[in-house]
């Protein structure tokens, strides 16, 4: 059941070292403040898993809180690569990552699977692909009817989701909507559900057929407004588009990650506290 | 002195193989210029489809990234991301698949994983996306890219997402529904696959392109179609067009283009 | 591409002989005009598919349109039995209807994999269920990962679909909410697909995320108000309960069934009529 | 002479065993009636799940079908059919299954499927529905049914949805992830399945209901526990709701009552 509390406490009592933690948002309403709590709380050994782990992972996996990462495309949007991510699987640093590589198909099938209590999910994917030679998860079944061979992809099953929608009501409903991603099956395969939200209303005015988590399903609401800065909220904000460009320098060098995390995250409160320091920070650089 | 850049024609002539009414399933980055050029001029009835939901989107301006809010407001609807890639690609509602990659070799193979080896990389690549699946289950795929000697490989250092695989029948051997690729456009010419090795063959040179330019960009004995035509340059309105798009995409994003 | 048309051409054109048809609604937005016209074009040997075949199939059935039926729940919702199948299983009348029987959760699945281009589907079902002792379509699998045991379906691929919608617009892009049942999933796994709809409109004002089915995948829409009738359409009109009642004495007899037939489908020119003569007669039954 | 009737008690009964809170699956009819009246009464948190898509339902008047309009409005959001099955039934977020049935047996296994043998049946029933996986999934099972020899047999025509298929420990050998039923209610007692046979037993007989009627009402040699309880009767409270609703339920659908 729903507990309306503070991100610190969510993250502190739900997220736990060792745990496989998939915070998904497919561009829109990414959970980039729990992310950011998370590695203010210093966890470690994390297994990730994303569609598309892009800065907030790429922040993780930087400051070490990562073991694994399941994914099936790493990069920072419009701009290029995850410096962070290459360099933990180009260099080790700063430890090893071990990735399991898999399609967009495959991964969003995997959720569904995973959302559905089945142990694995079948798509038609991945002939003549490379993929399956790396990663011994992509396996291959035939179809008892047609003798078809068809892939097969273990189910996603996290220990914690975590997401960035933008209402609950005061009882921890949630209504998210606009681009959806894979955010209601990743929210439904896991076992604990965090929804940071950037709004807390009387009454969700929905729509029918509208993208509802019911309190019942949720472990505990966070009101985070702006919680998914630089990602945005449909209705609430809009994409930081500077803020993906300016994340390609300071993530190029490890010196110049490692202190941008250390005052903006580490030395930071909460993400509010972030926002006015790195607006700050943005500011003098603009200035400079 | 031409009056538009090698990029604005590889964009232009990109755009053109769009048939109009088309539903295409449109990857981020050049693909994306060249489905929304095509539906601002000849094609304003294709449906294009991004993966990470629109249905129908008609962005003003160039998405910046696959899930870009402009997408979602201009789209018929949105759906989640698992029912696109399992009702709409995999379920055989895409005409075409419209995909960039970092490598190709001559049978249209595409490497959007890593350069060297998988385990101990040269450079890491952002990976698979939705591009295995949409190379495999589009009805047939368009591929945009920049041709040069590191791209246009003689053999891939990984095979993401498979284009006619060995060449020949290979791909109806391997059960694959759609017919992969039918194009490759690049900055300097299109290519189209042998009707019989399904081997990659220049048909058109761009205007000011010399073959041995394109024999130069190329990693593998580039072949000639018997027949070559010149790629007819970007009209007036085309070109209009195109730029009219980047410079609203300038202004709304600031200095970036759509990117990866 | 959507074709705004009447239905008695869609049926004509769309609906062949031998076809696999499904016509679906849960309760809600039941094509009855479009089954109406089946009947009333005299089309034979129809392979039909639906979870909850109600009246619309029993009066199909009874009318001998059907060579078939895949389903997982026959009854008269509310009421209790349908006496033309249950004629046609029993005593074969009118004539023999091959049955393949499955569970609601089995077909839902079987739906899902048509829409996905997927020849089967894996379910967790049937674990000591006398059913798949009757139909040899219900397999078992073995998950490659964990080796759990699984049933397996057929994916559901009508030649035919058929829904009735509250609303298109001019282009033919249907709008539909409140109970959606099975019908977006088997619009998607039709090869061609009709829908009748209450309204048609300018714009369709659709809430973000809301049930569209485009216009590209359809191949014909018919206005037909009140097409759902006697079940219902949210928002346009109410399910007419006495009706159901009404259809058990009906149907319960050979004789009153094919008179019913005659005189309400067969000899109306389209469902407009069959209101109008079933408004008087059951007005007649009322004051008899 | 009591002052209700033995359905009112069997309502009432199959009632009180929904805890506040609960997530119950529900079937139509009797279900339904008992769903909706501890959701009128002990239990205003319970969340009923109905089949064709609502998730929360609040009806006002008992639903005549499973997919009454009132359903939707007074839900908290209606999804599709498929992902009732697939995300919440199969996904494990169903704590209680409420069901009914045309025959029971001993070990609570149910048919709603066919009376004789299934290729020449003596009666076809409507057929499985979401029973099978409602039983299988669900954490727990509850069963309300009127109590007759046709109905609770010895041997089932047909096993439509497992109960405890042949007692024991049998249910965790097949790997099924709910418990199974935990009680049945019927308009003459409640039974629970013994903790190690797992067979039927009454635990609680109806006021005024001799053990006799009950012996007579069952179609193998029923066991009664070392301890059988009487049933509390209807309070005032209890009876008011059930009126109340079914009288509303009339007035809005005519005559009849919410059916299977």
């Amino acid at each position: 059941m729903a507990e309306l509390c503070s991100l610190r406490e969510a993250v502190s009592q739900l997220i736990h070292d060792g745990d496989t933690v998939a915070m998904e948002g497919f561009t829109h309403l990414i959970p980039h403040a729990a992310g950011h709590e998370v590695i203010r709380q210093g966890k470690r050994d994390l297994s990730l898993v994303r569609m598309t782990p892009d800065l907030v992972y790429d922040q993780l996996i930087g400051s070490g809180a990562a073991k694994s990462l399941r994914f099936s495309w790493g990069g920072n949007p419009g701009v290029g690569s995850l410096h962070r991510l290459r360099d933990a699987v180009e260099k080790g640093w700063p430890h090893k990552l071990d990735i399991r590589e898999h399609s967009h198909a495959d991964m969003a099938n995997a959720y569904v699977a995973g959302a559905s209590g089945l142990p694995f999910a079948v798509l038609r994917g991945y002939t003549g692909s490379d993929l399956p030679k790396h990663n011994d998860h992509i396996r291959f079944i035939q179809c008892p009817y047609t003798g078809e061979t068809l892939a097969t992809t273990p189910a996603v099953r996290p220990d914690v989701t975590v997401i960035h929608a933008q209402q609950a009501d005061r009882q921890g409903n949630v209504l998210l909507w606009g681009i959806l991603g894979v955010q209601k099956e990743a929210a439904l395969a896991a076992k604990r559900l965090i929804v940071t939200v950037e709004e807390i209303v009387d009454k969700l005015e929905a729509a029918p057929n509208a993208c509802i988590l019911p309190k019942w399903v949720i472990s505990a609401v966070c009101h985070v407004p702006g919680g998914a800065f630089p990602s945005y909220a449909q209705g609430y904000n809009e994409r930081d588009n500077r803020f993906y460009l300016a994340w390609d320098a300071i993530s190029r060098d490890r010196e110049a990650f490692t202190a941008w995390i250390q005052r903006h995250v580490r030395d930071t409160a909460d993400f509010a506290e972030f926002r006015r320091v790195y607006a700050e920070s943005s500011q003098l650089a603009e200035a400079a | 002195m031409s009056s538009y850049t090698t990029n604005e024609m590889m964009s232009v002539a990109a755009a053109r193989r769009l048939p109009d009414g088309a539903v295409c399933f449109v990857g981020i980055g050049l693909p994306s210029t060249a489905a929304n050029l095509a539906r601002l001029t000849h094609a304003p009835e294709a449906v294009l489809i991004y993966e990470s939901g629109p249905i129908g989107a008609k962005p003003t301006v160039l998405p910046l990234s696959i899930g870009d809010g402009e997408l979602a407001e201009t789209a018929d609807t949105v759906v989640p991301t698992s029912e696109i890639f399992r009702y709409w690609l995999q379920g055989g509602r895409i005409d075409v698949g419209f995909l960039g990659a970092a490598q190709i070799d001559r049978h249209a193979n595409l490497n959007t994983t890593v350069i060297g080896p998988y385990d101990a990389p040269k450079t890491r690549l952002p990976g698979a996306g939705g591009a295995p699946e949409i190379a495999g289950s589009a009805k047939e795929v368009l591929i945009v890219m920049r041709q040069g000697k590191r791209a246009f490989v003689n053999q891939l250092d990984f095979v993401t997402s498979v284009g006619h695989m060995d060449g020949g029948d290979a791909r109806a051997r391997a059960g694959l529904p759609g017919k992969g690729p039918v194009a490759v456009i690049t900055d300097l010419c299109i290519m189209e696959p042998d009707p019989v090795s399904r081997e990659l063959t220049v048909v058109s040179i761009h205007p000011g392109v010399t073959r041995e330019q394109i024999v130069e960009a190329t990693g593998w004995p580039i072949r000639f179609a018997a027949q070559v035509g010149e790629t007819v340059p970007p009209t007036t309105t085309e070109l209009d067009a195109l730029r009219a798009l980047e410079e609203r995409t300038a202004q709304a994003h600031g200095k970036t283009k759509g990117g990866e």
